[in-house]
């Protein structure tokens, strides 16, 4: 296998694993914020 | 200090009723040690693995005797009992008694045992003694530690063990290459420096668990 | 001796077990902790006791105009409660001897004698614990308590598993006390509240 | 919109960088193209040991002023070392199969990371048994702090026991003087730019955490 490749491949496994990461806590926080919006509107 | 004794004594009282902790973690070493002895059979292992064989045996007995003084103060209901007369410091120093003794007494037994089955030669005798010592500090010291966070967990027997080998494993690895000194393996620099770090295993871990105590006993 | 506690409030995550209780006492009071059950006298107790931290307030203790810290209050006070167990595998004999030299109690050995009488177990000082019936572990938490000679006194629910005769020395123990220190107790016993000066409800 | 042109600032620094790694920068000779791997690894388990060092820091704030948002502070560093713990382990293995042939060897540097991903996930199975909040946030706060402690102790005696196929002290054996002026300015700006991916993950955690325990303050006031 080409070294370069082998490279492009880790590279590749941390951005994805980073992304896909923030991905999901940015799903998750929208769904928090949602969910705060509904309760403190119930304050009022 | 005479409170923490006081503890130590109940304690030792204690278990010679029911001999609970003793026989666990003895009946543990014993088991462990027929089966290493069993499955290494006719073979002769090398004195380097033995060294590391005698301290996996005794990290695992450890774990499963280690707990019981704090969890049996927890599931007894007694743990609240002796808050209202005692200060922390002195709990946790009773129990690190005891725990040591226990563990002591545990090696007095497999050591000579482990000689006899395992074709075992320390030549270096008194640093051995000095290395088992050393070594049963640290795991007494990061062991009962452990056992006072998990008694007030669930399913505390399977996180005992998890819990405690990483914070065990300095402790465990430079006792291994220690005791491989002893048995005349290595160079004479590497022991010094394999002493050198257990001391301040012990010195740094005991430290922190007495300042720690505090808030895991009064949680 | 004075205890304040100002302002108590306790959550168990996000479930309210009470709020803003406040009360004070000192020498010569005596408070009734009540309410229905699992409204959490037992857990104020407790917080009381510096047993438990609460999620707000303060709970302080004076000796001779001195406020005391958590590590000396603790010499100060007793509880008795179905959660405080002793040793089950001791003899009483070597429970109080444990508890009263932690909390260097001079000349124990004629006050354990005097009080094992008192409570109606002379006889049985070398069982183990275990072999009592519960009515006597109850007797038994009251001599551990009384042992030390509390300025106050905490009773988590003072009549429990005990019979006519235990509850008549009880509230003896009770009178005695209410007069020469602080007792504080939880209870839902109408009887009981006889010995309380005055009452704080707990509730969420 | 501060945030937004930081973001862009940090998008273009990013690619800067990966172009850069993968083209600028020259190769080392013994270790060819994975020169490059160098950029992305090494930062990853860099990030690794900061966030447990943030945790513990956490930890210790929390024993002091007992406020459960310093909790969920340490919680959220955990998450995140062992994320990049894992990322650190598996990119590592891979080079260790391309250039030495095995996946694992117990190198020094393996071990510690190792060690690290073993404490995390203890830290996480001691959180998963404690169900009160207050408990949980003491004990595995003080566990934290304890296993902080420990780990300084596996820099003396792991590099001393175990022989190391790692390159790094092939490359650092002088310090960094065996890095030529390009490949230090790729890898420090690797550097840079992962720790600042590192911090924006890390205020996207705690922005997470202060909300959840908004909204149970919230709750419980109803």
């Amino acid at each position: 296998m080409n070294p370069v490749y082998v490279v492009m491949i880790i590279n590749l496994i941390i951005w994805a694993g980073i992304f896909g990461y923030m991905l999901n806590l940015s799903k998750h926080m929208s769904a928090l914020r949602k969910k705060l919006n509904k309760l403190s509107d119930n304050e009022h | 200090m005479r409170k923490a004794w006081l503890i130590l004594q109940k304690d030792i009282q204690q278990e010679f009723k029911t001999r609970f902790a003793v026989n666990a973690i003895l009946l543990f070493a014993v088991v462990t040690l027929t089966a290493v002895s069993f499955s290494i059979g006719t073979y002769s292992a090398s004195q380097e693995i033995l060294a590391a064989l005698l301290w996996i045996i005794l990290f695992f007995s450890a774990m499963s005797g280690l707990s019981h003084i704090f969890v049996r103060e927890e599931e007894t209901h007694t743990a609240d009992t002796l808050k209202l007369v005692a200060l922390p410091v002195n709990v946790f120093w009773g129990k690190f008694f005891f725990n040591l003794i226990l563990l002591i007494l545990v090696e007095i037994i497999i050591i000579p045992l482990y000689f006899a089955v395992m074709n075992f030669v320390v030549i270096h005798t008194s640093f051995f003694i000095l290395v088992m010592l050393l070594g049963s500090l640290g795991l007494t010291g990061g062991g009962t530690m452990v056992a006072a966070i998990i008694s007030k967990a669930s399913a505390k027997g399977a996180l005992f063990t998890v819990l405690s080998f990483p914070i065990l494993l300095p402790v465990l690895v430079s006792a291994i290459s220690a005791t491989n000194s002893a048995v005349g393996n290595d160079p004479v620099s590497l022991t010094g420096n394999a002493i050198q770090t257990m001391i301040a295993y012990d010195v740094v871990i005991i430290t922190a668990s007495v300042l720690l105590f505090d808030f895991v006993w009064n949680e | 001796m004075y205890l304040h506690c100002d302002a108590v409030t306790k959550y168990f995550d996000e479930k309210l077990i009470f709020k803003n209780v406040s009360f004070e006492a000192s020498t010569g009071n005596s408070i009734a902790i009540i309410g229905p059950n699992g409204s959490g006298k037992t857990t104020l107790l407790r917080i009381l006791c510096n047993l438990m931290q609460p999620t707000e307030g303060i709970v302080k203790y004076k000796h001779n105009g001195n406020v005391l810290l958590k590590q000396q209050a603790y010499r100060y006070f007793s509880l008795i409660g179905p959660y405080l167990e002793l040793y089950e595998q001791l003899t009483a004999r070597e429970n109080l001897t444990f508890f009263a030299k932690m909390q260097d109690i001079p000349n124990y050995p004629n006050l354990l004698t005097r009080l094992m009488q008192r409570m109606n177990l002379s006889g049985r000082e070398d069982d183990p614990v275990k072999t009592y019936s519960s009515g006597m572990k109850q007797r038994l938490k009251y001599v551990f308590a009384l042992l030390s000679e509390p300025k106050i006194l905490f009773v988590d629910e003072p009549r429990a598993n005990l019979d006519e005769e235990g509850i008549d020395t009880v509230y003896s123990i009770l009178t005695e006390q209410r007069k020469k220190g602080i007792l504080i107790i939880a209870t839902n016993d109408s009887e009981d509240l006889k010995f309380a000066d005055y009452k704080v409800t707990v509730h969420a | 919109m501060v945030k937004k042109i930081w973001n862009t600032i940090l998008f273009v620094w990013m690619s800067g960088v990966i172009v850069g790694a993968f083209i600028w920068a020259t190769q080392q000779k013994a270790l060819k193209e994975y020169t490059r791997i160098i950029y992305f690894h090494v930062p990853v388990s860099w990030i690794t040991v900061l966030a447990f060092l943030i945790a513990a820091v956490y930890s210790f704030l929390y024993l002091k002023k007992r406020l459960l948002k310093y909790d969920a502070y340490a919680e959220a560093a955990n998450q995140l070392g062992f994320l990049f713990a894992v990322l650190a382990t598996v990119t590592g293995s891979i080079w260790a199969k391309v250039s030495w042939g095995t996946f694992w060897n117990w190198d020094p540097r393996e071990t510690s990371i190792f060690i690290l991903l073993l404490i995390y996930a203890a830290y996480f199975a001691l959180r998963s048994a404690i169900e009160e909040q207050d408990r949980r946030a003491i004990l595995s706060s003080v566990y934290a702090i304890l296993a902080f402690v420990t780990v300084p102790f596996f820099v003396f005696i792991v590099p001393r026991i175990y022989f190391s196929l790692h390159p790094d002290p092939v490359i650092n054996q002088t310090g960094e003087v065996n890095m030529d002026f390009k490949q230090r300015v790729v890898f420090f700006s690797s550097l840079i730019t992962f720790t600042a991916v590192f911090v924006w993950m890390l205020k996207t955690k705690f922005e997470i955490a202060v909300m959840r325990l908004r909204i149970k303050k919230l709750e419980r006031e109803k």
